[in-house]
């Protein structure tokens, strides 16, 4: 169940995350992107990170607009208005219940509706979406979808210019999301 | 400490200075927007009473965006970092200095980065009651257009439509005759590149790919995208043979009708290289019967440092756009 | 069997091949003097009545010369061999092109070269009773000012001489007030280079010169001429600190004047670093007290593909300078 | 003495030694020049052997001129109005003189005339001038004249842009100008 206490937990543990793993997101950006995700994130979670610690005895539905906010107007570029609209949809929902599985599952909804990709498109959607479809996250799960993404196709973002060249490389979105469960199921009484 | 050789200070610092260089530089054309690194048309008059254009993305295509603010053409740009398409605070900053009761329209490159940036920036304006149409450009003929993909993308070709826009408002046109103007010669414009070598985005230290000393790279995007094929360098004659192919598969030239064209250098190409290209592209045309009747050659939308080439071919199948291609316009770089 | 990476065919080609793809891509500005690689202004008629402006040198400068070719600014340019002046005779058709019967004003930048071949120009054009008055630019301060070397070179400040003379004669100023006007101005202006690589020549095939990964060098002249100190890459304020000393040394510049400011891109840099650099020049200037009263960003005298930039700052002595910088002008590149 | 017959053929030797030399003249115009000279002085030849193949039966200032007007119009940079000034004084002397000590001062005054430079400038006068001065042109004078430049420091043209770095290496132009009297010394009756 999130709170507004392990909700903002949960972003510390993100944020370091993105900090230890920047350059090798930008390296997974670069075979079939162009090698900025790792910075794009650095500089979201650093807007989260500033726009949280602004905030005084927030409720959880202030934190997640605050961390959709955050990345919504400092990443920029495809991944920005993906995870700001998945924090957006779980800080709207959050009015009727914290409960973690509905709040992914209105968050995927989000992302899904936002770029028009779905399932098997190679992109971060194959890591939330079986994340959402999991009832009890784990890690293996998380690491499984990743996996997933090495074997496909790209059909949405830049790695689908590149057509079958796309097959062979990890998307760096759905890496990205990965840290972001992982550093969920690292929160104590998130899950 | 720098690994890069460029002139910059911190990478991470560059386009807000960059941003600043440039309203600094040219006050008669350009305003930044306070908080952003968006800038508006200085000259506010000539907005007034008129539909606003809002154009942007990535930096590094420079002179797009901001080159081209001014008037009868576009009234805001936003930068956003290099290459990666700016954020929807930023996009929505812009739009509401271009409004001025008559609407904004949005011209947005086919980027999903870019897409996904200006539709929410336009949500956050609708709540503002400002009346938004957009047109997505997808003028680079090299990607297969396919539901299977993000489809084309947005190149050099945008600067028309830019241009096609902007003087449209100017002459007072409204939202809606401005996005009819925009869907119809949309298809009309085509636009194929090919690459020399690479850029370096400033934070990333190292080219987008590499292309050995004798190779060159068809089809390329304006932010190191791959192309379709990678060959020996060849002759101007034909580089200029390989592309105007591609034109001509897309568009069927044909001497009936009239053509622009646009040759657009990508950063680090000489002008001289690109008024060859110009010379052979002319010759060839000409065994086609074709002799544009709108031409322009230079760096205008840009890929860092990128080497190489695109070529615009547009279709004028009306004939007022030729008229909105001549419109003067007061920009630094047009 | 192409050794060199650039869109060209035979090298020993490219400038007839660069002047035919210019005059054909912008028939509106320019034709060709037929049998030369000179360029006149087409609109004949805004000609008429006025003192001619002629100047040019050799290729690889582009957008220098033609590109400055038009109502306001040259009457006709002349393109020699890529860093080779142009011969006498095409010098001659051009000033002959240029002549409406008050007479033609030569910009001649301070090469030897360059000197030579307008002077024999000159002679000949004398013979035709034809007047002549010229001006040789030499505003280049890396290079000291001595009788026992060829003198200071003539660099990007030249397209600021181009301006003044172009609006002065466009205004109906006389040949002699025109070469009081150049005369005049000279002194006031200064220009001072960085390069971070060096030109190739299409036909040598080759760098003028090389400079290490994190090398630059100050300095340089426009066709790869040594500079005064090589050092490693720096910081953009950095680099500014270095250049704005010397043009300080120079002209001891002074809150009391005012003062025009081209800083001109060598070829590959792109305008993101000309932009970023234009901040910390601005900065640096406002710590003096000094806001330029004119700017202007861009690649304006290239050197091929050279990497760097150069600052020009131009002190306007007298009032009438600025309003012939800000004259309308009808070319492809101001 | 010069002929309009023996100046043509000098003028043939004179193109073989350009174009057996051309690299090796942009060579030299490398580190103290801008590695242009070979590339000029072949246009020039080039031009030289077109203007002169079009005359028919032609007097000697007649050849003369078309030998100063073909280098005039093609050769361009410094070379061009120097080696065509030459030529040109050469043509108006020759209604006076067909002997050649004549005619080669004349030039070397054209030379210095149209350039402003003067012996030890480290430029062709540097060959023409000793050339001028001895009655008898050998092989030896010519090839102390060019090897006498490498000490220089130029003072005029683009080397001169160099200073104490222009020490060490020999002055194109001169090397050029060595190959036009090597060319003359071969050149039966003219001396
Ligand atoms: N339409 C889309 N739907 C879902 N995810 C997408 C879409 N387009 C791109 N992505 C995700 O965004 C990631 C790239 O993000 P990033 O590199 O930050 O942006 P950009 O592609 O603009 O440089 C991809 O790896 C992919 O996971
Ligand atoms: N003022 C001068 N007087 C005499 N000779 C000169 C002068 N300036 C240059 N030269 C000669 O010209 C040669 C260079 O010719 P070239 O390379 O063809 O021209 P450029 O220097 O314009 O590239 C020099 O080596 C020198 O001998
Ligand atoms: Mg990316
Ligand atoms: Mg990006
Ligand atoms: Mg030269
Ligand atoms: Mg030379």
């Amino acid at each position: 169940m999130l709170t507004a206490e392990n909700t903002q937990e949960w972003m510390n543990k993100f944020y370091l995350k993105i900090e230890q793993n920047k350059d090798y997101l930008s390296e997974l950006d670069t075979p079939i992107g162009d090698g900025d995700h790792g910075n794009n994130m650095m500089r979201g979670v650093e807007g989260v990170k500033q726009g949280l610690a602004q905030l005084q005895d927030p409720d959880l539905k202030t934190v997640l607009k605050t961390i959709a906010m955050g990345l919504i107007s400092k990443v920029g570029g495809a991944s920005g208005p993906l995870y700001g609209t998945a924090f957006l949809e779980m800080a709207k929902k959050s009015s009727d219940t914290q409960d973690i599985n509905q709040l992914i599952d209105v968050a995927l909804a989000g992302i899904k509706k936002r770029g028009g990709a779905t399932e098997g498109d190679k992109t971060m959607i194959d890591v939330w979406s079986p994340v959402a479809q999991n009832d009890t996250i784990t890690q293996q799960v998380i690491d499984d979808a990743i996996a997933s993404t090495k074997d496909m196709l790209a059909r949405k973002g830049r790695a689908s210019y590149l057509g079958e060249r796309s097959i062979g490389h990890l998307d760096p979105g759905a890496v990205s999301s990965g840290y972001l469960f992982t550093a969920l199921l690292e929160t104590e009484g998130t899950l | 400490m720098k690994s890069v050789k460029k002139i910059i200070n911190e990478p991470q610092n560059a386009v807000p200075e960059m941003v600043d260089g440039l309203v600094r530089a040219y006050p008669q054309y350009l305003e930044r927007i306070p908080g952003s690194e968006a800038m508006v048309r200085s000259d506010k008059d000539s907005m007034i009473g008129k539909v606003g254009i809002v154009s942007g993305g990535g930096s590094g295509h420079e002179p797009s965006h901001a080159g081209f603010v001014g008037k009868g053409m576009l009234s805001a740009a936003v930068a956003g970092q290099v290459f990666t398409s700016p954020t929807p605070d930023q996009i929505y900053a812009a739009i509401k200095a271009a409004d001025h009761g008559k609407g904004v329209f949005l011209v947005i490159k086919n980027y999903s980065g870019d897409v996904m940036n200006f539709d929410m920036a336009k949500d956050m304006a609708e709540l503002d009651d400002i009346k938004i149409k957009s047109i997505i450009v997808n003028d680079d003929i090299a990607v297969e257009d396919s539901l299977y993909t993000q489809g084309r993308r947005g190149v050099a070709g945008t600067v028309l439509m830019h241009k096609l826009v902007g003087a449209a408002a100017d002459q007072g046109a409204s939202l809606d005759e401005i996005e009819k103007l925009a869907k119809a010669a949309l298809p009309h414009i085509s636009t194929i590149a090919v690459a020399l070598s690479a850029a370096t985005v400033p934070e990333v230290g190292k080219p987008g790919f590499t292309l050995a000393d004798d190779e060159i790279e068809y089809g390329v995007g304006i932010h190191s995208e791959p192309g379709y094929r990678r060959e020996k360098i060849k002759s101007s004659k034909k580089l200029v043979s390989e592309l105007l192919a591609k034109i001509n598969q897309e568009q069927h030239l044909d001497p009936k009708h009239q053509y622009a064209v646009l040759i657009n250098g990508m950063g680090a190409t000489p002008l001289m290289e690109q008024y060859i290209f110009s010379h052979d592209l002319l010759d060839q045309l000409e065994t086609q019967n074709i002799k544009p009747v709108f031409m322009k050659v230079g760096n205008y939308m840009t890929s860092i440092e990128m080497a190489g080439i695109s070529l615009t071919v547009f279709e004028l199948a009306d004939s007022t756009w030729l008229k909105y291609l001549n419109y003067p316009v007061e920009t630094i770089a047009w």
